[in-house]
């Protein structure tokens, strides 16, 4: 069930991630310590239960690939949108630098051009459409691409008849985007609520950490929302509410657990049988389909009314109808001044 | 403070409007406030609140209360009203001015049960094809802890969600501090228009400020670069239309909210014109067209990195 | 903007509630006192004030046709199915007797034939339909009679594209008819979906006590709640909360106020302002279907399935199709055994 | 009371099934057990529970946890499952066993976020086109404070509004106590079944002795002319079969189960085959169809008093 992707393949570098919790760096050497049994396990074990402590179940973050690769059938994985990447559209520069700099040091330390992945695969032979989240890119914050590729995926998901799986862990919008990152919320949940009406299922992981602009929007707008044990969700970040409230926050707060307790997710799932799980959903919805299918022979499905021909190879040549909104005429096919 | 804001007001752009991505016409030669002079602006606790709004453009407001769960957000009010010749859903933030009513206010930042409220309104008017109109004021969604264990993101998502599929015209109007998702919360509308002094923002400048330069008083230069005016939005396409303050909002409440009411009164009957006059199907093409209006928001490169 | 009624038209005694509240009984005599303030207030004087204390807002109960006379305009109220009255379908005894029995003294006493009231009217020249409770007539508990007459004035509502208003105040589901009674939740509730879809507004407005099976119907199932300030409002009954829970009620539980904080009502209206309120929410819909009608002039009403046809006296004739469930063919017009 | 019970038995009837209204057959001499004996078997703690059900009848079952807005409800739980070649969504009361089991179960007494999680659960029924299965074993609605607070009465009417207007096929099957309208609540199907030792009742037969015999002893007095039987339900067309038990339910766990499964699976087939099967809006049949069925519910006189 658990597949010892790290081991087997050697194929994604162990990376640390760059998110200040020094205790969860797996080092070059052999040994690392889990951050919550304090426990030394070797590294090559860790890997092979993907990242789980075998002591405590402590789950240790993972890369966006280092996902897919746990996931997916073996060679199913097609990825799209590669190249679509990051602009600057504000001339954003802070007290460290530019975003433009910025970028490019993200994008050689972590090897990705955006905090998104997004590609199809089959998971225990069902196709399924993936977005997943990269947190070593600037803490998976949501900008301009995240939401593009997102889109583009959930619009994939809703043309092919799909399911789309997302994968989340953020600390929300990416402020050097400023408004076009608030904006990538709604543009998301607004394809979800297309995908929604056209009978396609939308399953959502959240994972640690998943926060602001993620958590109010696409991720939680699901049919099934699963979440790692342990994963911190929520809207604000524990630190700013002890700031503001001066409160002392109880016990376990925003923890995976604490949000199912609270009714706000469907499901605890476990990483080392998450696949199982996956399979088990998306079986029942598949049968369904089919189920509906046998019934009534004609298409259900009504594609979705802004066309967009996507290539598999993330070329894009998408056709949006001439807006009737006054004034306006703009498809994608001749970018407006802020798309290069 | 508020001397300091007032004499910003001379060194301030008399009008500036530009509808639908049309370039915005600047008259007047006085120097543009900056970022930073609207920020306090935006927040100028005499500036008319949605509650002024709906008193001075509305009759016969019935505020509905509640999102039949938990509670009522006196953050997030809403109801029926008349608005000219039709009747409206009429949704906002709405802030308090004396200290007691900021509280009970929550200072404009609503609760859970404040965008459930706005969902179930929301749902209501496209029951009865009420147009809704929504005003944008509060700092943000409330960051506490109650907030939290009743699922914020969620209430805020499941808003969104349906206020992207909803058949009927939504105007909103930013029309003081337009605070990050919990301001779009209201916001995903076929209109979105802004006063010329009102901000709208991914986050706050002190809260970027703090996180990205590590000192919350760069909260100027953070608002700066942040683009979160109204003319910057404009040219960004992201808001659809300025509504000019030629004098500040809180120095000229009767002619700014008659000018915001025109402006809504405007964009609705385009709306309607344009969508639902003659189609009873008309809400479908409606709803094509906002989510074709917020597909095309982003600013990405398509070729190699 | 409020009616005298009790004084002008003489027309309805006042009515001691059978409700075991004392306190509340409008005497013969001159003076009243008030259950909340104490004061002594001169019966006429209270009933010109729509039996809302002068001095501290007490709403005294009012029975069916006290509020019909109150809120509708005058001479425009038509009853429909004055005639149709409970059968005892179990044989129904208990220890102080058989239900037919009681229902006999119940009508004597009461003046009703039933707890339910309803017709049409016009309230501030809106047309609208009406259904409201008569807690004289057994605590205006929910059986037989009173869930055909609501579904009843539902589907007229539906047909004519009219408004409709309930007026709740009820003990609950009636035990003495079982589960037909608690089949007239379901029954009810199902009428107000069709309604629902028909794009017809409900207006209920609930008033003291208003528990059980009606709470948990019906009367919560609108687009807009209304209570009268002080009304009890519940699913259970606070004896019961407290002989189980052993635990002491909150202050002000379960009032108006109470629910409104909980967000569970739009509004809580002021009897001697209810005909200005429920003016200007008719308005409202009216100028909102008017509206809709001005832009498309072709009809947006749906009329029900099943087909009621029903005149003004009540006069049932009444059209369902037979029923495709294997074995069944019942209609209205054909009463199943236990109709009479 | 578990020896009391099983001396019952044998004075059971041993087969009894009618559906859709035809009269029951009943076979065998012996003496039908009286109201409070039934009421006593329906309780009975060794009685299949609804996990029972979903853990022999279906594979695959995914609960889905939550009314994404206050909590999770453990006496109302549901998900997805398979059962034979379906999908369906399963609903459905969850009695403990052990005491420490009762008190997380709550007694098998929903809160209201056990009915807003029921009407969520519904809505993605409906989404996806899965027929709902429900089982039917509740006291009846938690009376507490804190539900009261969160709107039981609201919870209620609106999962019963969801369900009345729902375009999938729904089967309820009352397996022990049918509690007034917390059973209700899950229970406005287009086929109800029972099983022959199952009560379904107004109010519980020791509170409407409180009430109207002012004696809570008078208990079976009161089960008796509440007619709150399965055959007698049957009888009055509110219920449309009834699941025979040869052997008290909580003596043949195995066959008891069994036979509402294949129960389930009959008039799931038959829903289909009526409504769904060639003809993409059969939803709409489905539900006016489930309309009638409880439109015709009731008795009354129609002349005058
Ligand atoms: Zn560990
Ligand atoms: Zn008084």
């Amino acid at each position: 069930m658990v597949r010892s992707f790290f081991h087997r393949h050697g194929k994604f570098q162990p990376v640390a991630p760059d998110d200040g919790r020094a205790e969860q760096k797996i080092p070059d050497d052999l040994w690392v310590k889990c951050p919550r049994c304090q426990e030394l396990l070797y590294s090559k074990q860790l890997e092979q239960n993907a990242r789980v402590c075998p002591k405590c179940a402590y789950h240790f973050r993972l890369r966006a690939r280092e996902r897919i690769f746990l996931l997916a059938d073996d060679g199913t994985f097609h990825e799209w949108d590669k190249d679509i990447a990051p602009r600057d559209p504000l001339g954003f520069a802070d007290g460290s630098g530019t975003y433009a700099e910025k970028l490019v040091t993200t994008r050689r330390k972590s090897g990705e051009t955006e905090a998104l992945v997004t590609g199809r695969a089959t998971i225990g032979g069902h196709r399924v459409a993936l977005a997943v989240c990269d947190f070593d890119f600037l803490g998976a914050s949501m900008g301009s691409v995240f939401g593009e590729k997102l889109v583009r995926a959930i619009e994939r998901a809703g043309d092919r008849n799909i399911p789309l799986l997302t994968i989340s862990a953020s600390g929300g919008a990416r402020m050097h985007e400023g408004m076009f990152s608030l904006m990538q919320m709604a543009k998301s949940v607004a394809a979800l609520a297309r995908l929604g009406n056209a009978g396609v299922p939308h399953i959502s992981l959240l994972t640690d950490p998943c926060y602001g602009g993620v958590t109010a929007s696409y991720a939680t707008v699901a049919d099934v929302i699963l979440a790692e044990p342990g994963a911190l969700i929520g809207f604000a970040g524990p630190r700013v509410i002890e700031q503001i409230t001066k409160q002392k926050l109880p016990e376990g707060f925003q923890t995976a657990e604490f949000l199912l307790q609270h009714g706000m997710i469907d499901l605890i799932a476990e990483r080392t049988s998450l696949r199982t799980t996956l399979t088990t959903l998306l079986a029942h919805y598949g049968r369904a389909a089919d189920h509906q299918a046998m019934l009534n022979p004609a298409p259900r499905h009504r594609p979705s009314e802004v066309a967009l021909t996507l290539t598999e190879q993330g070329v894009v040549a998408a056709h949006v109808p001439a807006l009737s909104l006054a004034g306006r005429s703009v498809s994608h096919a001749e970018p407006s001044p802020h798309h290069e | 403070m508020s001397d300091q804001v007032d004499d910003l007001v001379s060194a301030h752009s008399t009008a500036l409007i530009g509808v639908n991505g049309g370039p915005p016409a600047v008259t007047g030669t006085a120097p543009r406030p900056t970022a930073w002079d609207r920020v306090k602006l935006a927040r100028h606790p005499e500036r008319p609140r949605t509650l002024d709004y709906i008193e001075r453009l509305t009759t016969g407001f019935i505020e509905m209360h509640g999102d039949r769960s938990a509670g009522d957000d006196q953050a997030l009010i809403g109801g029926m009203a008349q608005f000219g010749d039709r009747t409206v859903m009429v949704l906002g933030h709405q802030k308090g001015r004396a200290t007691n009513e900021n509280i009970a206010r929550n200072f404009g930042m609503p609760r859970p049960e404040g965008y459930r409220k706005a969902e179930r309104l929301m749902t209501h008017a496209a029951k009865f094809g009420l147009p809704v109109v929504s005003f944008i004021d509060t700092p943000g969604a409330d960051p506490g802890i109650s907030s939290e264990e009743r699922g914020q993101g969620v209430a805020i998502a499941e808003s969104l969600l349906t206020m992207a599929d909803l058949p009927v015209p939504l105007v909103a109007v930013v029309i003081g501090e337009g605070g990050s998702g919990g301001a779009l919360a209201i916001g995903v509308a076929d209109r979105l228009l802004m006063l010329e002094n009102a901000i709208y923002a991914v986050a706050s400048p002190e809260g970027c400020a703090a996180i990205l330069w590590k000192d919350a008083a760069k909260a100027p230069e953070a608002a700066e670069t942040m683009r979160i005016t109204a003319p910057e939005l404009l040219r960004f396409e992201i808001i659809d239309a300025v509504i000019p303050e030629p004098t500040p909002a809180h120095l000229a409440a009767e002619a700014t909210i008659k000018a915001v009411g025109a402006a809504i009164a405007h964009h609705l009957d385009a709306l309607e014109s344009a969508y639902l006059r003659g189609d009873p199907r008309g809400g479908d093409r409606l709803r094509a067209d906002r989510y074709a209006k917020f597909r095309r928001i982003g600013s990405w490169r398509d070729g190699p990195f």
